[in-house]
């Protein structure tokens, strides 16, 4: 299940609800990703749009992908703001052996990054910016536009 | 009638148009400037289901979603 | 700092006090490993040795490594005994961007499970049993093997 | 006289030689049976530095290690 939270996450309560979770399961290996907003450029925090359904088939497709190895897949992220210094993406995966795991995170975090449908903005004297030049374009983009070769 | 969203930063109300095939939305849209930049950057889902291809024939009450440039984390 | 605890770690206080340590330090990512002891083969905990000064050592060629990078790495590791479904080992890389953190919390697990002076037990009844099988020759190993073509 | 010690799941007491090189501690512990069988598989450090050749000189009171199979984690 992919958990959402208004705001910036309690990441010491997710990694120990987690930790707790797995702990009679097995698992030999427990990674966590925890992304943490940095001071750059003189923002303030880093704000977020979701949209939950797609994410939500996007995250179910990974978690049939990790049932196949045997693993688990789980991950926490913030909606709206999160300021400096604090937490808006937690990502975790268990798995019985550790070449696994560490194989699994990467490619978790990364397709994350690529196809996860979630927006940023920059927030400077509380003005939301859109962080069009760190963003991607997902798998598949540019479906609609027809006259291609003057884009 | 199918209704058109617009995901993320691309700060515009749905649309609404007759189309029986995303080629059609695709023409309709491609007329819009402020839309229009954005197409070749934007992914595309149908009843959100992303799709990769224009030859889908879309049926009344459809809902096309139109999505920019992700970055979580 | 490489940290040792005799018996299982207390994984969330490690966890929490390392996050603390880097709120204010500007890291965009923050991964954590953990190693739990898995329930196998009738055993009912891990055992460890550790040789320190060669640990020391061999961790500060990794701290020196991701200071490089302006990344930090820092571990725990239990001595002795380590119970079925409790963790033996701690393992995190904070680094300014995500990339550089996967990539590193990978190679420094691997060159850990391969390097570190450490040696496991299969404890059964209470006995400890080398878990040669599972272990690696460090690299370099068989220097003092005069007579090789017979090993 | 050097001091070579049995580090993890070699259970052997500390040995003290005569040598002046690695070459020598090592024609003298392929000479114990019980030892010679973990040589093929154990790194070797002198005061606490892996090494990877045997042209290391030795001098009195130096400590050699031996390393068998690691398994950390």
């Amino acid at each position: 299940m992919v958990e959402l939270y208004p705001g910036e996450l309690e990441v010491e309560k997710i990694f120990n609800r987690w930790l707790k979770w797995g702990e009679d399961k097995n698992y030999g290996a427990y990674i966590t990703f925890v992304g943490i907003v940095r001071a750059e450029d003189g923002i303030e925090a880093l704000s977020f749009d979701v949209y939950e359904p797609i994410l939500k088939k996007w995250f179910k497709e990974w978690e049939d992908r990790a049932k196949k190895e045997r693993c688990v897949i789980k991950m926490a992220h913030s909606k709206g703001n999160v300021p400096i210094h604090t937490s808006s993406y937690v990502a975790a995966v268990f798995c019985p052996h550790r070449k696994k795991a560490l194989e699994l995170i990467e490619k978790f975090v990364e397709d994350f990054k690529a196809n996860a449908p979630i927006w940023k903005y920059d927030v400077k004297n509380g003005e939301r910016i859109y962080a069009k030049e760190r963003s991607q374009p997902i798998e598949g983009s540019g479906l609609l536009a027809l006259d291609k070769t003057s884009q | 009638m199918v209704k058109v969203e617009f995901l993320g930063p691309i700060a515009r109300s749905p649309l609404y148009l007759e189309a029986k095939n995303l080629k059609e939305v695709a023409q309709e849209l491609n007329k819009d400037p402020q839309i229009k930049k954005w197409l070749s950057e934007c992914a595309v889902a149908v009843n959100d289901e992303i799709v990769k291809s224009l030859d889908v024939e879309l049926k009344e009450g459809d809902r096309i979603s139109l999505l920019p440039p992700v970055c979580g984390g």
